[in-house]
């Protein structure tokens, strides 16, 4: 294409009037099926109304130490633009993804961006947190909005989010939700055990831990923040021995699967009893399979809370996403990752059929209709949520709270079942959210 | 016993070394293989005993008859099996390793531990110096003392025939005729024996035929009572002048600088 | 005949870096080839004129200058080390700290860059000569494991000094490559944004690489002098021959522990040019297998050579944008159909998750691997059979090209 | 006789000063053993200037752990060595380097990777001085002292006749060449002592004879000291003016060639009866 | 449930051993370096290889391991009715089998050609026979990460149990001084049989050729040594050894839910060990495996304070190791190199 002179930091007036000028003429003798609209769409980068399309890019762990979460996001992305597409796309336009893997390095992220920016209007997600500030300024000044896929409560703050679309329930509320539940559920409960990687994903998750404890009245009886790095085992066996030696009643343990099962194992082994969760990220429907040790184990223990439904929820938002992935790929594990996919993709489609509707397929025209969207809905796949206003309004407070269980698992399901959709308890609700739980200090 | 017919091995699929060479081992007998450096005797031994592959040789014509089999395309290893042992040039002794494992590695095809046994004092008592440093790490040895223990470590895996390249390399004048006696008392022993040396004089003092190369060619074989007669053969291999008394080192003239320097 | 005669007037014209006219010409004309690269006038090569091409190329500029400095360890002084990274680290963290916004959330002092990047060097110089002498006792593979420790002691290091790093999964930025005078608002030269020099226009991609790479190439020329020099061939001579080298009068320690310094020097700057390029860099960056990259980028092109270095680096960089795009394409091929190729292509590539294929089109699972995955594959697949295809590396190609054509028409 | 370059006899002529010492080498009493391994068991002598001292001896004799110990790779437990009247017993082996010890070795020691030219430049490491940063930036006095040194070091490519292999990475090399480009790298030092440890041993009468030739010139016309260690009793009796014999780390005999061929023990314990026809 | 299980809880707070904990802890870790050492060495041993691609040939191998036991139920579809523990380990001997055919197959394939070349080239010829294999296993894995399917459970023994038994097999919630994991004795016991059988091997015959070609193959051919079966049978039994890390790794109470691809990364955390014995000794394997284990184990039970950060005792190993470098350059048992001219 034209990558090399072209200009990424023109103002919006500019590039409708220089850059893609003829693209924009094509429009009065594009196909009918650019439907009657009479008034002329304006495009820049990413959309071609002559070829009819509109690329949309994803940076992608599909090789990294993330890549069993990300690939099935992918796939469910793929299906449900596949599936949009057949529906007539974004009013007869249809949607190319250009998919890249970064690998999870901050470096191959921001070389994909640069590779693909020149002919994408968005970023339908971006995976990865320092990896996605890295690419921030740059978003701004090619006018691209993002979704990360992350859930740092940081997101919401405005001094980052210009250009983000975050979606779901950040990691700090996530906590103060499971952590409500649990003592409604357990009024007995009286201290908590907190450990979490470092970083976005784990210190945040544990500042809503610590939050929540002082707001419910539980002891902080071990602070493990930032102390876990699933990559060392010893900071496992570090953090096993702690939360033992602080004989918690609830334990809070932000960290990938292994991890956190390793941490789980080495408590029991030591023959610690406790109410155990953390953010959902640490699940994985493995731990259930019939030779899992621990299968009974983490039914009895384990409660989680999921940004969008589990598998088997029973909702036409859920029962469609999922009816989706069967058709797409009938091997496909149920999975809720793969839902993941197809909210991304959902929100993507409301976004650009937004932006149709405004005329202004720009860039900027995407980003703007990204950041009116008043009212997402997604079904029950996932909880409703705006996008529109202040941090605190914005900010998703609802989960879906879920317990390991068996027999969802033998029944077809990913072996999570929901126990209560849409909740959110009283701490997280009355939260004033004005900055980041935790902040990370991303940019600094 | 060993027959090497009209031999011709290159290098990296260039180099041609050996141009059709032939050579017969006979059963029992010392066959001594002299010639300059280069000549092709170390890519000889390497033909017969098959260790070509490792320096990106090949044999592109001839074969090698070991007790009537054809043996050109055999494994080493096989070769080894079959009776033909070698004593490498320069020394390479298993560094690492103590003198007794060298020994040990040296018997890995003799699995019959009487027999090894046997082998083994057999070459503590022909050479003395090695029983002193059994539990010496072979890497430390003298350079002599590497010597012994690399004709030491062949003989361990009683050979038929035994190939030894230039063992008189490094070793103090009472050793080479120690070693010369030892091949003769192998050779007594019904071992066969090609020797390829420098040494020309202690060679066909032994041997029972002779053969000179030259460039990758045969170009003398015969008696070697004969050989040791022959005017070249003193001149070039034996250093002896026409007059028949020793050459002195201190008379040798600069004569082939001055000769380059006017050309 | 073997090669043609070699007439020189002097010994100086002989030991000249490019000692021949042919020599000259092909640096010459290399040289020019790289300058023209930004404007899409080279031809066959106009693609590379894109900024994700340049971006890539910088990167490639930046790791010649890490290659090189390894290249002094283990090409001439034969010391292997596996601690390259965390070298990077040190220099990038140095040039954070000095050239680091005041302002900003981390530690910080704004000072110029020509400041920060030389002090990136110099830092870690001084780490790896105080780390020499631990380093001078282990020998061989024992010294790549000493080393090792050294990148996992930083990695504990870096994760945990965050008002410096930013710690673990979150990083900080750093300063961009702009020179200034001293702390003033505006950069003199911005290497970082677009704008016109001397009248051209460039993209800020392009001013970055032409920055980057005269870096590079003052450091290759250093490094070739060096080799060629007195203490290039005391390290070369320790590297062959370790005691002979001493009983002929080289000093093995000093000299050891100089090849550290020079190399750690490189590393660090290579460090902060790396992290000032990229912007943000998490402290999980300076990773074992960054350090194992840099030794396979030495051994890819040839240990002991500056154009191996060059070389090196290049298909380590590059190697997985060629093979990304090559499967990308194989992808498009297959989904498109209706060609031959595709149908061939198809045999291989499964494209929905029924379809039979060792490689399937699905980024996610699926029978066999994503081409994702196959990527990785391909990448390790081909450093293993340069390895065995050409043990001497790609400068071992280079010259054996060069010597056909020297021979020509005479080969064999 | 022109046989070597002015640049090399102005070498020998720098050298011939006044001397304020006895002997060039003296080696006293020197013990070194190895757990257990007598490897030198009380060896004394001396070499003067210009003299062509051999040291014969069985195998496991002592003779490469002698050169070992002058040069200090190996620290002999009693006795001291003394060069030019001050001990060299506890110094680095690269200062004895420094001093004017020059050696070649019973395994050629070359750096294989390396081609003849710069070989022999590493010769002349210590007797240059540019540091690494002159070295990178290469100019002004580094570039100078290379070029010189340079010139130096086709002196003696010239004087051992090698100009064709000059760029060859001497791994390549036939053996007889890379013995000689280990003499020439030990003549780059500028030496006052030359120690030469079996430097004919697996070449043919050709390339003995070249050597021999190499080894007097050096000794005749450089007028640099020489310690031969040989087995090629031909070389040894014809060109050494004195000779060591040892057994055992120990000391048997020594005094000029003759008397030691004669001497009963020395028969006994290396020459064997039959010394003629060897 | 819940409610009984905070009853529970509460009533169990007795301090549990820490000590104890880090005993055993410290053994299990010493047990799964030990192993992961000793295939490294035995692969340096016998063919002077830095296999770096032994991390991911643990994953492979406890890939398979979950394969054969718990996916296709191999061989224990055909024999209904035998005893799950004796099922269970004819799976793992198959799939040791199929890692040591890998092993095999990936020596003549890859490294055979690369016989005498330089140590770090090949060394690197390993590096992308890692990512290789780690792509392909990581796929093979697939979403979820796949357990061991052994018979042992999370069943522990207890010592000094508060419900007046000494000794004995427990529940989970019995209160004890020391618990320990019916898995982490599997591991020692198996760790010691093969520690000791690898021993005994070494010093038979096909351990001397294995040393004599791994200095010299050309001369270890001369002596009728074939170098293939030498080399093809050391990777084969590395590989099974990194398959036995594998299993190792991917147990109750470390990893639980088996293994996953965090497990190829372990292998990395081994080489400590490795060094801290010398490369290229079994007993140093040993002896390595465990101080190292312990050293770990102790710096996480003890070493937390609040100014040494995080993860602290994962760099334990490594200062452990550097120590005693100092000290002894070739690691504890390592051979010297030989050095003298
Ligand atoms: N691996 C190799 N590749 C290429 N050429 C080789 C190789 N090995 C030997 N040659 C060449 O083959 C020729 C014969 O070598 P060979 O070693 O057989 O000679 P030789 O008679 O044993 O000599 P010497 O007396 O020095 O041991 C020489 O010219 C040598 O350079
Ligand atoms: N570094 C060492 N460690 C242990 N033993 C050694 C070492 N160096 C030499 N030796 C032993 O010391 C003795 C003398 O060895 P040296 O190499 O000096 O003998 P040499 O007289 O040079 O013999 P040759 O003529 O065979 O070369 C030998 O027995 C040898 O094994
Ligand atoms: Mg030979
Ligand atoms: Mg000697």
């Amino acid at each position: 294409g034209t990558s090399g002179e072209e200009e990424s930091t023109t103002t919006e007036a500019e590039t409708t009037a220089t850059t893609e000028a003829a693209p924009t003429e094509t429009t009065e003798a594009a196909p009918t099926e650019t439907t009657e609209a009479e008034e002329m769409i304006l495009t820049d980068v990413g959309v071609d109304l002559e070829a009819g399309t509109i690329t949309v890019g994803l940076l992608s762990d599909l090789t990294g130490v993330f890549s069993a979460l990300v690939q099935p996001v992918v796939t469910g992305y793929e299906a449900q633009v596949e599936a949009i597409n057949a529906a007539g796309g974004i009013n007869g336009l249809t949607i190319v993804l250009e998919i890249r893997d970064t690998g999870y390095s901050v470096d191959t992220h921001v070389q994909q961006y640069n590779e693909i920016k020149d002919s994408v209007v968005a970023l339908g997600h971006s995976t990865g947190s320092p990896h996605t500030v890295a690419i921030n300024q740059q978003l701004v000044e090619d006018n691209m909005f993002a979704v990360p896929l992350t859930w740092y409560s940081g997101w919401s703050d405005p001094a980052l989010n210009a250009n983000l679309v975050p979606h779901g329930t950040p990691y700090c509320i996530e906590s103060m939700n499971v952590l409500g539940y649990l003592t409604d559920q357990n009024p007995d409960a009286a201290t908590v055990a907190i450990a979490s990687n470092a970083g976005d994903f784990g210190e945040d998750s544990a500042e809503g831990a610590k939050l929540a404890a002082e707001a419910l009245g539980l002891e902080v009886v071990y602070d493990g923040q930032g102390k876990v790095n699933a990559a060392d085992e010893a900071t496992l066996a570090e953090v096993a021995t702690a939360i033992v030696a602080s004989g918690a009643d609830i334990v809070w343990v932000t960290t990938s699967p292994g991890a956190y099962s390793g941490i789980y194992g080495q408590a029991l082994a030591a023959g610690m009893t406790a109410l155990w969760s953390g953010s959902f990220v640490a699940w994985n429907f493995g731990f259930l399979g019939p030779d899992s040790p621990i299968r009974d184990a983490i039914q009895r223990d384990w409660t989680f809370a999921y940004p969008i439904a589990p598998w088997s929820a029973d909702n036409p938002g859920t029962n469609a996403a999922r009816e989706l992935i069967q058709a797409y790929d009938p091997e496909a594990p149920p999975y809720e990752y793969y839902l993941e996919g197809i909210v991304e993709a959902q929100l993507l489609e409301a976004i650009l059929n937004a932006a149709y509707d405004s005329g202004d397929m720009t860039r900027a025209g995407v980003l703007a209709a990204a950041k009116s969207l008043e009212s997402m809905s997604w079904d029950g796949l996932a909880p409703d949520q705006s996008f529109v206003g202040e941090p605190n309004d914005t900010v998703q407070r609802l989960v879906n709270i879920v317990k390991p269980s068996a027999a969802d698992l033998e029944a077809g399901g990913s072996g999570l079942e929901l126990i209560e959709a849409n909740y959110t308890s009283d701490i997280a609700a009355a939260y004033q959210f004005d900055e980041a739980c935790f902040d990370a200090g991303f940019g600094g | 016993m060993l027959a090497v017919e009209n031999l011709e091995v290159v290098y990296n699929e260039v180099a041609l070394v050996l141009r059709g060479i032939s050579i017969e081992v006979s059963d029992g007998s010392i066959v001594a293989l002299l010639g300059a450096n280069g000549a092709g005797k170390t890519t000889t031994l390497r033909a017969i005993t098959g260790l070509l592959d490792i320096h990106a040789g090949d044999v592109t014509k001839g074969d090698i008859h070991f007790d009537g089999v054809d043996i050109t395309d055999e494994l080493p290893s096989k070769r080894v099996r079959r009776g033909i042992s070698q004593v490498m040039e320069g020394r390479r002794v298993f560094a690492e390793m103590t003198v007794d494992d060298n020994l040990k590695a040296g018997a890995y095809i003799n699995t019959n531990s009487a027999k090894v046994k046997a082998s083994y004092d057999r070459v503590m008592t022909m050479f003395p110096r090695l029983a002193d440093r059994k539990t010496a790490t072979a890497g430390y040895l003298s350079g002599g003392e590497q010597q012994m223990l690399a004709i030491g470590r062949a003989l361990m895996q009683d050979p038929k025939l035994l190939i030894l390249d230039e063992p008189s390399l490094g070793l103090a004048p009472l050793l080479v005729q120690e070693v010369r006696d030892v091949i003769v008392d192998i050779n007594s022993q019904g071992v066969s024996v090609l020797l390829i040396e420098q040494n020309a004089n202690m060679a066909l003092s032994i041997a029972h035929h002779g053969y000179i190369m030259e460039t990758g060619k045969m170009v003398m074989d015969g008696d070697p009572k004969k050989l040791l007669k022959d005017e070249d053969v003193k001149e070039f291999y034996l250093g002896v002048k026409a007059s028949g008394e020793q050459k002195s080192f201190r008379d040798v003239k600069h004569y082939k600088r001055r000769k380059r320097w006017l050309s | 005949m073997r090669g043609r005669p070699l007439l020189y007037t002097s010994y100086e014209s002989d030991q000249a870096i490019f000692n021949t006219m042919a020599k000259k010409v092909f640096a010459g004309l290399g040289l020019l080839v790289l300058v023209l690269l930004p404007f899409n006038v080279v031809p066959g090569l106009g693609f590379l004129a894109a900024g994700d091409w340049l971006r890539l190329l910088s990167t490639v500029a930046i790791f010649v200058i890490g290659g090189l400095g390894l290249n002094i360890l283990l090409g001439l002084a034969g010391q292997v080390s596996l601690g390259h990274a965390f070298f990077m680290g040190v220099g990038a963290y140095v040039a954070a700290v000095l050239g680091g916004d005041p302002e900003g959330v981390r530690l910080g002092f704004g000072l110029p860059l020509w400041i920060w990047l030389p002090a990136a060097g110099i830092v870690a110089a001084l780490i790896g000569i105080a780390f020499g002498p631990a380093a001078v006792r282990v020998r061989g593979l024992y010294l790549a494991f000493v080393t090792l420790g050294l990148v996992f002691v930083g990695d504990y290091v870096f994760r945990n000094w965050i008002s410096v790093t930013g710690g673990a999964e979150v990083g900080r930025t750093f300063p961009p490559l702009q020179f200034r005078l001293w702390k003033e608002e505006e950069p003199l030269i911005d290497f970082t944004s677009d704008g016109a020099w001397l009248g051209i226009e460039l993209i800020s991609e392009a001013k970055t690489f032409y920055f980057v790479l005269a870096a590079a190439l003052l450091f290759m020329l250093l490094a070739k002098n060096l080799q060629r020099t007195r203490i290039g061939r005391a390290f070369q001579s320790i590297r062959d021959r370790d005691i002979a080298a001493e009983i002929m009068g080289v000093d093995e320690f000093r000299n050891k522990l100089r090849a550290f310094g020079i190399s750690s020097f490189y590393a660090g700057v290579s460090g902060a040019l790396l992290a000032s390029f990229v912007g943000t860099v998490i402290p999980s960056r300076w990773d074992l297998f960054l350090s194992i990259q840099f030794i396979a980028i030495v051994l890819i092109g040839g240990a002991g050579t500056v154009a191996g270095v060059v070389l090196g680096t290049s298909f380590v960089i590059l190697l997985p944008r060629v093979v990304q795009d090559a499967t990308l394409w194989m992808q498009d091929v297959v989904k498109e159909g209706d060609s031959l190729l595709a149908t061939l292509l198809d045999l291989v590539v499964a494209t929905d998750s029924t379809d039979f294929g060792l490689v399937n089109t699905l980024p996610g699972i699926g029978p066999g691997l994503s081409v994702f995955q196959l990527n990785q594959v391909i990448y390790g697949l081909l450093i293993i059979g340069f390895l065995i295809f050409e043990p001497l590396g790609l400068y071992g190609i280079w010259i054996k090209i060069r010597n056909y054509w020297k021979g020509w028409p005479f080969t064999y | 006789m022109a046989l070597v370059s002015k640049r090399l006899l102005q070498r020998r002529a720098d050298r011939s000063g006044p001397k304020d010492y006895e002997h060039l080498l003296q080696v006293d009493d020197v013990h070194l053993s190895f757990k257990g391994v007598k490897a030198i068991d009380g060896v004394s002598f001396h070499v003067d200037d210009g003299e062509l001292f051999a040291i014969i001896g069985p195998n496991g004799a002592g003779k490469t752990s002698l050169f070992n110990s002058i040069n200090q790779v190996y620290k002999p437990q009693e006795g001291d060595i003394i060069w030019k009247g001050d001990s060299v017993m506890g110094l680095k082996p690269n200062k004895t380097a420094e001093l004017g010890i020059a050696r070649t070795f019973q395994n050629i020691a070359l750096y294989p990777h390396m081609t003849v030219t710069e070989n022999m430049l590493t010769g002349r490491h210590v007797r240059m001085e540019s540091g690494w940063l002159a070295g990178s930036i290469w100019l002004g006095k580094a570039k100078k002292e290379e070029i010189e040194n340079r010139g130096i070091v086709e002196d003696i490519i010239d004087f051992l006749e090698i100009e064709q292999w000059r760029k060859y990475p001497v791994g390549l090399l036939p053996y007889g060449i890379q013995k000689r480009v280990e003499l020439g790298r030990a003549l780059a030092m500028d030496p006052e002592l030359l120690m030469l440890d079996e430097p004919v041993a697996g070449m043919n009468l050709e390339e003995t004879e070249d050597m021999a030739r190499f080894i007097l010139d050096v000794r005749d016309e450089l007028e640099i000291a020489i310690i031969l260690v040989e087995h090629d009793m031909r070389l040894v009796m014809d060109i050494a003016d004195r000779v060591l014999v040892m057994d055992f780390g120990k000391q048997i005999a020594v005094g000029t060639p003759a008397e030691v061929q004669q001497n009963p023990n020395v028969i006994k314990a290396y020459l064997g009866e039959e010394v003629e026809t060897v | 449930m819940i409610p009984d299980l905070l009853i529970l809880a509460q009533e169990t707070t007795v301090e549990p051993s820490q000590l104890g904990f880090m005993v055993v802890n410290g053994l299990s870790l010493g047990a799964i370096y030990a192993v992961l050492a000793l295939g490294f060495v035995i692969i340096f041993k016998a063919t002077q290889v830095l296999n770096f691609a032994h991390g991911a040939l643990a994953a492979l191998g406890a890939f398979f391991i979950a394969y054969f036991a718990t996916i296709i139920n191999i061989p224990g579809r055909w024999m209904e009715g035998a005893p799950g523990w004796l099922q269970w380990s004819l799976s793992v001997v198959f799939a040791l089998l199929a890692s040591a055919a890998v092993g095999m197959l990936l020596e003549r394939i890859f490294l055979r050609p690369m016989l005498g070349e330089a140590l770090f080239a090949v060394a690197i010829v390993t590096l992308g026979i890692d990512i290789i294999i780690r792509t392909i296993t990581n796929d093979l894995i697939g979403l979820n990460s796949l357990p061991m399917g052994d018979p042992f459970g999370l069943s522990q023994i207890g010592f000094g149990c508060e419900a007046g038994r000494f000794l004995g097999s427990i529940d989970l919630t019995d209160v004890c001084t020391v618990r320990v994991p019916y898995t982490t004795v599997f591991q020692l016991s198996l760790t010691v049989v093969l520690v000791v059988g690898i021993a005994l091997f070494f010093r038979s015959r096909t351990g001397i050729a294995m040393r004599a070609t791994a200095w010299d193959q050309e001369t270890a051919r001369a002596q009728g040594i074939s170098v293939g079966r030498i080399f093809a049978l050391s990777w084969a039994i590395g590989a099974a050894m990194a398959a036995i890390g594998g299993l190792f790794i991917s147990m109750f109470p470390r990893r639980p839910g088996g293994v996953d691809t965090f497990t190829a990364f372990f292998a990395f955390r081994a080489f400590p060990a490795i060094i801290l014995g010398g490369l290229d000794s079994i007993l140093g394997a040993l002896v390595g495996g465990f101080a190292i284990g312990f050293a770990e184990s102790a710096a996480s039970s003890y070493l937390t304070f609040e100014f040494l950060g995080t993860g602290f005792g994962g760099v334990v190993p490594y200062l452990v190791m550097l120590l005693v470098l100092l000290i002894r350059p070739y690691g504890l048992f390592g051979t010297e190199e030989i050095r003298r001219v």
